[in-house]
């Protein structure tokens, strides 16, 4: 899966992209953050809160619930401040 | 018409282009989005515009269709730069042109509520105490969630 | 600013001198009208404007300046032309700027819809028919109503 | 007092303005319409469905009841049809 991150959660986690291979037991998005979480804690801290966390599957939004795989591009970033 | 770019526009003739030889047009609103020098109390010197290429793409254009499906519109048009600017310089241009004055007024500022909630944009505002990315302002959430009405 | 005229004017450069070196604009909401070559299921090949000239100034200072109670403006514009117009041409902008978004694209259709019911213009309208006055809209003065709320 | 006439008013009425002389029992807007009927018969054809004349005095509207005098500049003309 390839993770793109954005704002100031590229600079928390210090990098803009990584290449991650999702487990086979994880396919929501709300779990595949969980599981984020974890890789580091540099993730944990930029993650702790996850109302100001926005998620895109394959640059569309998305929600906890819905579904995402090893093959999907997703990007996590903050509210979009545009316009 | 979807643009995203570094580059200034010229507000004149992207208006004229878009409206060109249409002679069906009778109203067209635009609405320009600038650099202020000030963020509540806080002065600015410079801003920096991080986006999503290809999901900005998709989430303007699907912004822009929704408009033309809710409203008779002969011509759309959204310009939205990225990059480093300063206070004054232009960050984004919508318009829309219609037969209807109202469906011009109304389609523009549902262009620009939308886009301010939906497109992948984050600005980094520098200021006296360094830089700092802006905050999403809930008037925006407000502003957009009332076109769902 | 007001300003009353037969020439056509350069939407960019007038909304460009409206809001240079002004930093605390955040936005700049504009309307442009424009000549239609039809009216209801009627070719239109030409229209003539005609107005009364002291009034038509008096009446649009009074709409600039109740926008300017309304909402927090930095600047605002009318420029509308009389005189013979042809399908395409321009025959009148509005423009508001202010530190806020949604004061800027209130107050522009507030302008424009005021200046509609307000401002002493007649169309005179050529076609296949000859010429006729275009009669005035009850969707004009429903929209100049909704701002008395 | 100047009495100016605008669109089709000019038209049917045939000038585009005239200066006359106001009785002085008349001294409202409704009475100054009612009297100016009485000038001509394109006058009274002008002005045979008031609902479609709008009056000015002195370059601010004005409706029936309003005060009128002989020093003013008085416009009648159809409802506008700018912007």
């Amino acid at each position: 899966m390839k993770l793109l991150y954005f704002a100031w959660l590229r600079q928390r986690i210090g990098m803009a992209e990584e290449d991650v291979t999702l487990p086979s037991d994880i396919s929501t998005v709300g779990d595949m953050l969980e599981w984020l979480r974890r890789r580091s804690d540099k993730h944990a801290e930029a993650l702790a809160d996850l109302s100001v966390v926005r998620v895109a599957v394959n640059q569309d939004y998305a929600r906890s619930g819905d579904p995402v795989g090893d093959g999907d591009e997703v990007a996590l970033f903050p509210p979009v401040t545009g316009g | 018409m979807i643009r995203v770019q570094t580059e200034d526009f010229d507000v004149g003739a992207e208006l004229d282009a878009m409206s060109r030889g249409n002679h069906g047009i009778g109203g067209i609103a635009s609405f320009i989005g600038t650099v202020r020098d000030i963020a509540g109390d806080k002065a600015v010197s410079a801003m920096t515009l991080e986006h999503y290429p290809g999901m900005t793409e998709k989430q303007l254009a699907a912004v822009e269709a929704e408009a033309r499906k809710r409203w008779p519109l002969e011509a759309t048009l959204i310009i939205h730069r990225y990059g480093r600017l300063e206070p004054g310089d232009r960050i984004v241009l919508v318009a829309t042109a219609s037969g209807h004055r109202q469906a011009a007024l109304e389609s523009c500022a549902f262009l620009i509520d939308w886009l301010k909630t939906k497109a992948p944009f984050w600005k980094l505002e520098e200021g006296d105490d360094g830089a700092a990315w802006v905050e999403s302002r809930s008037e925006d959430d407000a502003a957009a969630a009332r076109w769902d009405q």
